[in-house]
Protein backbone atom coordinates (compact mmCIF):
# COMPACT_ATOMS: atom_id res chain seq x y z
CA UNK A 1 0.00 0.00 0.00
CA UNK A 2 1.33 3.47 -1.29
CA UNK A 3 2.13 6.36 0.79
CA UNK A 4 1.42 9.85 -0.35
CA UNK A 5 0.45 13.19 0.98
CA UNK A 6 1.16 16.97 0.96
CA UNK A 7 2.24 18.52 4.28
CA UNK A 8 2.55 22.07 5.57
CA UNK A 9 5.19 20.53 8.14
CA UNK A 10 9.03 19.90 7.75
CA UNK A 11 9.31 16.41 6.06
CA UNK A 12 10.59 13.72 8.49
CA UNK A 13 12.70 12.09 5.84
CA UNK A 14 13.66 9.19 8.76
CA UNK A 15 9.59 8.46 9.24
CA UNK A 16 9.24 8.34 5.37
CA UNK A 17 12.14 5.83 5.74
CA UNK A 18 10.43 3.42 8.18
CA UNK A 19 6.98 3.33 6.29
CA UNK A 20 9.01 1.32 3.53
CA UNK A 21 12.68 -0.30 4.84
CA UNK A 22 11.31 -3.54 6.31
CA UNK A 23 13.68 -6.17 6.60
CA UNK A 24 12.21 -8.04 3.45
CA UNK A 25 14.00 -5.14 1.48
CA UNK A 26 17.63 -4.94 1.00
CA UNK A 27 17.69 -1.33 -1.21
CA UNK A 28 16.21 1.57 -0.04
CA UNK A 29 16.57 4.92 -2.42
CA UNK A 30 15.51 7.99 -1.44
CA UNK A 31 15.68 11.50 -3.39
CA UNK A 32 15.06 14.57 -1.42
CA UNK A 33 14.25 17.57 -3.63
CA UNK A 34 14.86 20.45 -1.32
CA UNK A 35 15.37 24.46 -1.68
CA UNK A 36 18.58 25.63 -3.44
CA UNK A 37 20.36 29.27 -3.28
CA UNK A 38 20.20 29.56 -6.97
CA UNK A 39 18.06 29.33 -9.72
CA UNK A 40 18.02 30.37 -13.27
CA UNK A 41 20.82 32.84 -12.17
CA UNK A 42 19.18 34.58 -9.44
CA UNK A 43 19.81 33.69 -5.64
CA UNK A 44 16.38 32.53 -3.99
CA UNK A 45 15.53 34.16 -0.99
CA UNK A 46 12.81 31.27 -0.12
CA UNK A 47 9.97 29.42 -1.88
CA UNK A 48 6.73 29.34 -1.72
CA UNK A 49 4.86 26.25 -2.75
CA UNK A 50 1.04 26.42 -3.51
CA UNK A 51 -0.96 23.32 -4.16
CA UNK A 52 -4.14 22.26 -5.62
CA UNK A 53 -4.28 20.02 -2.75
CA UNK A 54 -6.90 17.50 -3.14
CA UNK A 55 -6.08 17.07 -6.70
CA UNK A 56 -1.87 16.72 -5.54
CA UNK A 57 -2.93 14.40 -3.09
CA UNK A 58 -4.25 11.57 -5.54
CA UNK A 59 -2.46 12.30 -8.35
CA UNK A 60 0.34 11.38 -5.80
CA UNK A 61 -0.51 8.12 -4.54
CA UNK A 62 -1.56 7.16 -7.92
CA UNK A 63 2.30 7.75 -9.04
CA UNK A 64 3.27 5.67 -5.94
CA UNK A 65 0.80 2.96 -6.74
CA UNK A 66 2.18 2.64 -10.26
CA UNK A 67 5.85 2.40 -9.45
CA UNK A 68 4.74 -0.35 -6.33
CA UNK A 69 2.82 -2.32 -9.28
CA UNK A 70 5.32 -1.41 -12.46
CA UNK A 71 8.69 -2.48 -10.06
CA UNK A 72 7.08 -4.28 -7.48
CA UNK A 73 8.42 -1.85 -4.92
CA UNK A 74 7.28 -0.54 -1.87
CA UNK A 75 7.07 3.67 -2.22
CA UNK A 76 6.60 6.43 -0.10
CA UNK A 77 6.04 10.09 -1.20
CA UNK A 78 5.57 13.40 0.61
CA UNK A 79 5.83 17.20 -0.79
CA UNK A 80 5.31 19.88 1.04
CA UNK A 81 3.34 23.39 0.41
CA UNK A 82 4.22 26.69 1.75
CA UNK A 83 7.09 28.69 2.50
CA UNK A 84 10.63 26.83 2.61
CA UNK A 85 14.13 28.01 3.61
CA UNK A 86 17.68 27.09 2.20
CA UNK A 87 18.30 23.53 2.19
CA UNK A 88 14.79 22.39 3.54
CA UNK A 89 13.23 19.65 1.55
CA UNK A 90 10.18 20.31 -0.49
CA UNK A 91 9.88 16.82 -1.81
CA UNK A 92 11.01 13.33 -0.51
CA UNK A 93 10.56 9.93 -2.11
CA UNK A 94 11.74 6.68 -0.48
CA UNK A 95 11.31 3.47 -2.50
CA UNK A 96 12.22 0.10 -0.82
CA UNK A 97 12.38 -3.08 -2.61
CA UNK A 98 14.28 -6.68 -2.20
CA UNK A 99 17.22 -5.57 -4.61
CA UNK A 100 18.67 -2.32 -5.72
CA UNK A 101 17.97 -1.42 -9.77
CA UNK A 102 14.27 -1.39 -9.06
CA UNK A 103 14.47 1.09 -6.06
CA UNK A 104 16.80 3.24 -8.19
CA UNK A 105 14.00 2.95 -11.59
CA UNK A 106 11.17 3.45 -9.63
CA UNK A 107 12.52 6.57 -7.16
CA UNK A 108 13.34 8.42 -10.74
CA UNK A 109 10.15 7.49 -12.26
CA UNK A 110 8.23 8.75 -8.72
CA UNK A 111 9.92 12.26 -8.63
CA UNK A 112 9.65 12.64 -12.53
CA UNK A 113 6.15 11.90 -13.10
CA UNK A 114 5.69 13.70 -9.96
CA UNK A 115 6.91 17.13 -12.10
CA UNK A 116 4.99 16.70 -15.06
CA UNK A 117 1.54 15.24 -13.43
CA UNK A 118 0.86 16.77 -9.37
CA UNK A 119 -0.85 20.71 -9.41
CA UNK A 120 1.75 21.70 -6.88
CA UNK A 121 3.64 25.48 -8.23
CA UNK A 122 6.38 27.18 -6.91
CA UNK A 123 7.05 30.77 -6.51
CA UNK A 124 10.44 31.65 -5.85
CA UNK A 125 11.31 34.58 -3.71
CA UNK A 126 14.27 36.53 -4.93
CA UNK A 127 15.86 39.77 -3.55
CA UNK A 128 15.02 41.45 -6.34
CA UNK A 129 11.38 40.08 -7.49
CA UNK A 130 9.21 37.26 -7.08
CA UNK A 131 8.76 34.30 -9.67
CA UNK A 132 5.92 31.99 -10.62
CA UNK A 133 8.00 29.08 -11.78
CA UNK A 134 5.52 27.14 -14.86
CA UNK A 135 7.58 24.65 -16.39
CA UNK A 136 10.42 26.21 -18.10
CA UNK A 137 9.25 29.82 -17.59
CA UNK A 138 9.71 32.11 -14.81
CA UNK A 139 6.78 35.10 -14.88
CA UNK A 140 7.59 37.91 -12.72
CA UNK A 141 4.96 38.21 -10.06
CA UNK A 142 2.33 41.03 -10.87
CA UNK A 143 2.33 43.91 -8.30
CA UNK A 144 -1.12 45.30 -9.96
CA UNK A 145 -3.98 45.02 -7.57
CA UNK A 146 -5.85 41.64 -8.05
CA UNK A 147 -9.17 41.45 -9.16
CA UNK A 148 -10.51 38.43 -6.68
CA UNK A 149 -14.10 38.32 -8.28
CA UNK A 150 -13.58 39.17 -11.87
CA UNK B 1 -26.01 26.60 -13.60
CA UNK B 2 -23.53 27.72 -11.61
CA UNK B 3 -19.14 26.45 -11.76
CA UNK B 4 -16.63 26.71 -9.02
CA UNK B 5 -13.29 28.20 -10.77
CA UNK B 6 -10.22 27.46 -9.56
CA UNK B 7 -6.53 28.35 -10.70
CA UNK B 8 -2.45 28.92 -9.54
CA UNK B 9 0.48 30.58 -10.47
CA UNK B 10 0.50 33.56 -12.37
CA UNK B 11 -2.99 33.44 -13.04
CA UNK B 12 -4.01 34.36 -9.40
CA UNK B 13 -2.15 37.48 -10.14
CA UNK B 14 -5.23 38.27 -12.70
CA UNK B 15 -7.83 35.67 -11.25
CA UNK B 16 -7.06 36.06 -7.54
CA UNK B 17 -6.15 32.83 -5.73
CA UNK B 18 -9.52 32.07 -3.47
CA UNK B 19 -11.57 30.74 -6.62
CA UNK B 20 -15.35 32.02 -7.30
CA UNK B 21 -18.19 31.38 -8.90
CA UNK B 22 -18.91 31.53 -12.92
CA UNK B 23 -23.04 31.38 -13.96
CA UNK B 24 -23.11 29.85 -17.42
CA UNK B 25 -25.72 28.27 -20.07
CA UNK B 26 -26.87 24.70 -19.76
CA UNK B 27 -24.13 22.61 -22.71
CA UNK B 28 -21.29 24.51 -21.77
CA UNK B 29 -17.47 23.25 -21.33
CA UNK B 30 -14.36 23.91 -20.38
CA UNK B 31 -13.80 25.73 -23.01
CA UNK B 32 -16.63 28.84 -22.56
CA UNK B 33 -14.65 28.72 -18.95
CA UNK B 34 -11.76 29.75 -20.77
CA UNK B 35 -13.49 32.02 -22.91
CA UNK B 36 -15.30 33.82 -20.60
CA UNK B 37 -12.02 34.45 -18.69
CA UNK B 38 -10.04 35.05 -21.76
CA UNK B 39 -12.69 38.42 -22.38
CA UNK B 40 -12.77 39.79 -18.54
CA UNK B 41 -8.83 39.48 -18.40
CA UNK B 42 -7.15 40.21 -22.03
CA UNK B 43 -3.67 40.00 -20.34
CA UNK B 44 -4.22 36.30 -19.04
CA UNK B 45 -2.98 35.23 -23.34
CA UNK B 46 -1.55 31.60 -21.48
CA UNK B 47 -4.78 30.17 -20.64
CA UNK B 48 -5.22 28.34 -23.56
CA UNK B 49 -1.55 28.51 -24.88
CA UNK B 50 -0.02 26.44 -21.46
CA UNK B 51 -2.78 25.49 -19.37
CA UNK B 52 -4.07 22.33 -18.92
CA UNK B 53 -7.60 22.26 -17.26
CA UNK B 54 -8.99 19.15 -14.44
CA UNK B 55 -12.68 19.03 -13.65
CA UNK B 56 -13.77 17.89 -10.03
CA UNK B 57 -10.17 17.31 -9.57
CA UNK B 58 -9.44 14.91 -12.82
CA UNK B 59 -7.69 16.05 -16.04
CA UNK B 60 -10.36 16.84 -18.72
CA UNK B 61 -10.18 18.02 -22.38
CA UNK B 62 -11.03 21.45 -23.18
CA UNK B 63 -14.44 19.94 -24.96
CA UNK B 64 -15.56 18.26 -21.14
CA UNK B 65 -18.93 19.08 -20.77
CA UNK B 66 -19.47 21.12 -17.59
CA UNK B 67 -22.66 20.11 -14.93
CA UNK B 68 -24.31 22.41 -12.28
CA UNK B 69 -22.09 22.98 -8.70
CA UNK B 70 -18.84 21.35 -10.69
CA UNK B 71 -15.49 22.62 -10.34
CA UNK B 72 -13.14 23.95 -13.07
CA UNK B 73 -9.62 24.09 -12.08
CA UNK B 74 -7.03 25.52 -14.82
CA UNK B 75 -3.34 24.33 -14.19
CA UNK B 76 -0.75 26.40 -15.54
CA UNK B 77 2.61 24.35 -16.45
CA UNK B 78 3.44 22.31 -12.43
CA UNK B 79 6.68 23.25 -11.07
CA UNK B 80 6.40 20.68 -8.22
CA UNK B 81 9.24 19.10 -7.00
CA UNK C 1 36.11 16.82 -1.43
CA UNK C 2 34.27 13.19 -1.31
CA UNK C 3 33.84 11.91 2.01
CA UNK C 4 34.21 8.06 2.63
CA UNK C 5 34.60 5.63 5.35
CA UNK C 6 34.64 2.47 6.93
CA UNK C 7 33.07 2.05 10.33
CA UNK C 8 31.98 -0.20 13.01
CA UNK C 9 29.19 1.76 14.37
CA UNK C 10 25.35 2.18 13.13
CA UNK C 11 25.30 4.44 10.00
CA UNK C 12 23.69 7.87 10.75
CA UNK C 13 21.86 8.52 7.07
CA UNK C 14 21.03 12.16 8.65
CA UNK C 15 24.89 13.24 9.42
CA UNK C 16 26.08 11.99 6.18
CA UNK C 17 23.71 13.94 4.17
CA UNK C 18 24.18 17.03 5.60
CA UNK C 19 27.93 16.56 4.08
CA UNK C 20 26.39 16.65 0.93
CA UNK C 21 23.29 18.85 1.48
CA UNK C 22 24.36 22.33 1.35
CA UNK C 23 22.06 25.10 -0.30
CA UNK C 24 24.06 24.79 -3.94
CA UNK C 25 22.49 21.20 -4.28
CA UNK C 26 18.85 21.44 -5.07
CA UNK C 27 18.55 17.25 -5.81
CA UNK C 28 19.71 14.59 -3.00
CA UNK C 29 20.15 11.04 -3.83
CA UNK C 30 20.94 8.65 -1.48
CA UNK C 31 21.19 4.96 -1.49
CA UNK C 32 20.72 2.55 1.79
CA UNK C 33 22.00 -1.15 1.98
CA UNK C 34 19.98 -2.96 4.87
CA UNK C 35 20.25 -6.27 5.60
CA UNK C 36 17.32 -8.34 4.55
CA UNK C 37 15.26 -11.34 5.88
CA UNK C 38 15.61 -13.23 2.84
CA UNK C 39 18.63 -14.34 0.47
CA UNK C 40 18.42 -17.09 -2.17
CA UNK C 41 15.64 -18.46 -0.47
CA UNK C 42 16.82 -18.69 3.24
CA UNK C 43 16.23 -17.18 6.18
CA UNK C 44 19.13 -14.50 7.42
CA UNK C 45 19.18 -14.33 11.36
CA UNK C 46 22.12 -11.25 10.85
CA UNK C 47 25.05 -10.33 8.69
CA UNK C 48 28.90 -9.99 9.68
CA UNK C 49 30.75 -8.00 7.19
CA UNK C 50 34.30 -7.69 6.99
CA UNK C 51 36.92 -5.77 4.86
CA UNK C 52 40.16 -5.18 4.31
CA UNK C 53 40.13 -2.26 6.05
CA UNK C 54 42.69 0.51 4.82
CA UNK C 55 42.30 -0.70 1.13
CA UNK C 56 38.53 -0.75 1.61
CA UNK C 57 38.53 2.87 2.53
CA UNK C 58 41.27 4.34 -0.05
CA UNK C 59 38.67 2.18 -2.54
CA UNK C 60 35.54 3.69 -1.56
CA UNK C 61 37.43 7.39 -1.50
CA UNK C 62 38.60 6.90 -4.96
CA UNK C 63 34.85 6.06 -6.44
CA UNK C 64 33.62 8.71 -4.27
CA UNK C 65 36.34 10.97 -6.08
CA UNK C 66 35.23 9.49 -9.54
CA UNK C 67 31.98 10.05 -9.06
CA UNK C 68 32.59 13.82 -8.29
CA UNK C 69 34.79 14.52 -10.85
CA UNK C 70 32.59 12.55 -13.80
CA UNK C 71 28.81 14.23 -12.75
CA UNK C 72 30.19 17.48 -10.87
CA UNK C 73 28.54 16.49 -7.74
CA UNK C 74 28.89 16.03 -4.07
CA UNK C 75 30.02 12.42 -2.64
CA UNK C 76 30.00 10.91 0.83
CA UNK C 77 29.66 7.41 1.29
CA UNK C 78 30.09 4.59 4.30
CA UNK C 79 30.43 1.31 4.80
CA UNK C 80 29.72 -0.40 8.03
CA UNK C 81 31.86 -3.73 8.99
CA UNK C 82 31.38 -6.23 12.07
CA UNK C 83 27.81 -7.70 13.37
CA UNK C 84 24.50 -6.03 11.59
CA UNK C 85 20.80 -7.05 12.58
CA UNK C 86 17.74 -7.18 9.66
CA UNK C 87 17.05 -3.85 8.50
CA UNK C 88 20.44 -2.12 9.54
CA UNK C 89 22.12 -0.40 7.14
CA UNK C 90 25.59 -1.79 5.85
CA UNK C 91 25.85 0.57 3.11
CA UNK C 92 24.60 4.48 2.67
CA UNK C 93 25.28 6.44 -0.39
CA UNK C 94 24.43 10.27 -0.76
CA UNK C 95 24.82 12.09 -3.71
CA UNK C 96 24.00 16.02 -3.47
CA UNK C 97 24.09 18.04 -7.03
CA UNK C 98 22.37 21.12 -8.17
CA UNK C 99 19.85 19.21 -10.34
CA UNK C 100 18.19 15.20 -10.16
CA UNK C 101 19.84 13.14 -12.89
CA UNK C 102 23.36 13.84 -11.75
CA UNK C 103 22.56 12.72 -8.65
CA UNK C 104 20.68 9.32 -9.37
CA UNK C 105 23.46 8.79 -11.67
CA UNK C 106 26.53 8.85 -9.40
CA UNK C 107 24.57 7.65 -6.37
CA UNK C 108 23.86 4.24 -9.02
CA UNK C 109 27.67 4.35 -10.30
CA UNK C 110 28.98 4.14 -6.49
CA UNK C 111 27.02 1.24 -5.30
CA UNK C 112 27.46 -0.41 -8.51
CA UNK C 113 31.48 -0.09 -8.28
CA UNK C 114 31.50 -0.06 -4.73
CA UNK C 115 29.84 -4.09 -5.25
CA UNK C 116 32.99 -4.84 -7.88
CA UNK C 117 35.57 -3.10 -6.43
CA UNK C 118 35.54 -2.88 -2.68
CA UNK C 119 37.32 -5.44 -0.78
CA UNK C 120 34.74 -6.31 1.92
CA UNK C 121 33.09 -9.66 2.12
CA UNK C 122 29.92 -10.64 4.01
CA UNK C 123 28.88 -13.65 5.89
CA UNK C 124 25.30 -14.48 5.96
CA UNK C 125 24.64 -16.44 9.53
CA UNK C 126 21.09 -18.21 8.81
CA UNK C 127 19.47 -20.73 11.31
CA UNK C 128 20.89 -23.73 9.53
CA UNK C 129 24.45 -22.29 8.98
CA UNK C 130 26.57 -19.82 8.09
CA UNK C 131 27.88 -18.89 4.51
CA UNK C 132 30.26 -16.71 2.42
CA UNK C 133 29.08 -14.88 -0.06
CA UNK C 134 31.58 -14.43 -2.62
CA UNK C 135 30.00 -12.47 -5.74
CA UNK C 136 27.35 -14.59 -6.75
CA UNK C 137 28.72 -17.94 -4.70
CA UNK C 138 27.53 -18.72 -1.50
CA UNK C 139 29.99 -21.19 -0.02
CA UNK C 140 29.14 -23.06 3.89
CA UNK C 141 31.44 -21.93 6.46
CA UNK C 142 33.52 -24.69 7.34
CA UNK C 143 33.67 -26.18 10.78
CA UNK C 144 37.48 -28.07 10.47
CA UNK C 145 39.77 -26.38 12.83
CA UNK C 146 41.47 -23.50 11.31
CA UNK C 147 45.02 -23.16 10.78
CA UNK C 148 46.16 -20.04 11.61
CA UNK C 149 50.12 -20.69 10.58
CA UNK C 150 49.99 -23.00 7.94
CA UNK D 1 62.81 -12.10 1.63
CA UNK D 2 59.65 -12.37 4.04
CA UNK D 3 56.14 -11.40 2.56
CA UNK D 4 52.75 -10.77 4.64
CA UNK D 5 49.85 -13.11 3.66
CA UNK D 6 46.20 -11.81 4.21
CA UNK D 7 42.90 -13.21 2.98
CA UNK D 8 39.30 -13.03 3.69
CA UNK D 9 35.78 -14.91 2.90
CA UNK D 10 36.46 -18.76 2.66
CA UNK D 11 40.09 -18.76 2.22
CA UNK D 12 40.28 -17.84 6.40
CA UNK D 13 38.64 -20.89 6.93
CA UNK D 14 41.69 -22.41 5.15
CA UNK D 15 44.28 -20.02 6.34
CA UNK D 16 42.77 -18.10 9.45
CA UNK D 17 41.85 -14.36 9.51
CA UNK D 18 45.05 -13.15 11.06
CA UNK D 19 47.68 -12.68 8.19
CA UNK D 20 50.90 -15.07 8.40
CA UNK D 21 54.60 -14.53 7.08
CA UNK D 22 55.81 -16.49 4.30
CA UNK D 23 59.57 -17.06 3.47
CA UNK D 24 60.27 -16.67 -0.38
CA UNK D 25 63.26 -16.61 -2.73
CA UNK D 26 64.46 -13.06 -3.71
CA UNK D 27 62.70 -12.36 -7.16
CA UNK D 28 59.17 -13.95 -6.12
CA UNK D 29 55.73 -12.87 -7.83
CA UNK D 30 52.38 -13.29 -6.29
CA UNK D 31 52.08 -16.20 -8.62
CA UNK D 32 54.71 -18.01 -6.42
CA UNK D 33 52.35 -17.07 -2.83
CA UNK D 34 49.25 -18.65 -4.39
CA UNK D 35 51.07 -21.55 -5.85
CA UNK D 36 52.74 -22.53 -2.11
CA UNK D 37 49.40 -21.30 -0.43
CA UNK D 38 47.84 -24.27 -3.15
CA UNK D 39 50.41 -26.80 -1.87
CA UNK D 40 49.69 -26.47 1.92
CA UNK D 41 45.93 -26.66 1.14
CA UNK D 42 44.96 -28.39 -1.72
CA UNK D 43 41.23 -28.06 -0.79
CA UNK D 44 41.86 -24.33 -1.74
CA UNK D 45 41.22 -24.49 -5.15
CA UNK D 46 39.39 -21.09 -5.96
CA UNK D 47 42.79 -19.01 -4.85
CA UNK D 48 43.57 -19.01 -8.61
CA UNK D 49 40.10 -19.77 -10.22
CA UNK D 50 38.35 -16.79 -8.21
CA UNK D 51 39.79 -14.16 -7.04
CA UNK D 52 42.22 -11.19 -7.13
CA UNK D 53 45.60 -10.21 -5.52
CA UNK D 54 46.37 -6.83 -4.16
CA UNK D 55 50.27 -5.94 -3.51
CA UNK D 56 50.37 -3.56 -0.18
CA UNK D 57 47.08 -2.25 -0.63
CA UNK D 58 46.66 -1.93 -4.34
CA UNK D 59 45.42 -4.30 -7.14
CA UNK D 60 48.10 -6.17 -8.90
CA UNK D 61 48.65 -8.93 -11.10
CA UNK D 62 49.92 -12.54 -10.80
CA UNK D 63 53.22 -11.49 -12.47
CA UNK D 64 53.82 -8.74 -9.81
CA UNK D 65 57.38 -8.73 -7.94
CA UNK D 66 57.90 -9.05 -4.28
CA UNK D 67 59.75 -6.88 -1.81
CA UNK D 68 61.10 -7.80 0.95
CA UNK D 69 58.61 -6.91 4.07
CA UNK D 70 55.80 -6.26 1.66
CA UNK D 71 52.11 -7.29 2.28
CA UNK D 72 50.35 -9.61 -0.75
CA UNK D 73 46.11 -9.75 0.05
CA UNK D 74 44.11 -12.72 -1.59
CA UNK D 75 40.38 -11.29 -2.59
CA UNK D 76 37.79 -13.51 -2.98
CA UNK D 77 34.75 -12.01 -5.08
CA UNK D 78 33.76 -9.69 -2.99
CA UNK D 79 30.24 -9.31 -1.62
CA UNK D 80 29.91 -5.65 0.07
CA UNK D 81 26.90 -3.33 -0.23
Amino acid sequence: MAHASITQDKIDVSALTDLVAGASNGAVCTFIGQVRRNSRGREVAYLEYQAYVPMAQKQLFRIAEEAEQRWGVEVAIQHRIGRMELCEASVVVVVGSPHRAPSFEACRYCIDTLKERVPIWKKEVCPDGSFWIEGEEAIEVSDAPREVNP
Amino acid sequence: MRVTVLCWGHLTDYFGSEGFELELPEGSQIQNVITLLEQREPKATRLTRSCRYALDEEYAPLDTPLQDGCTVAILPPMSGG
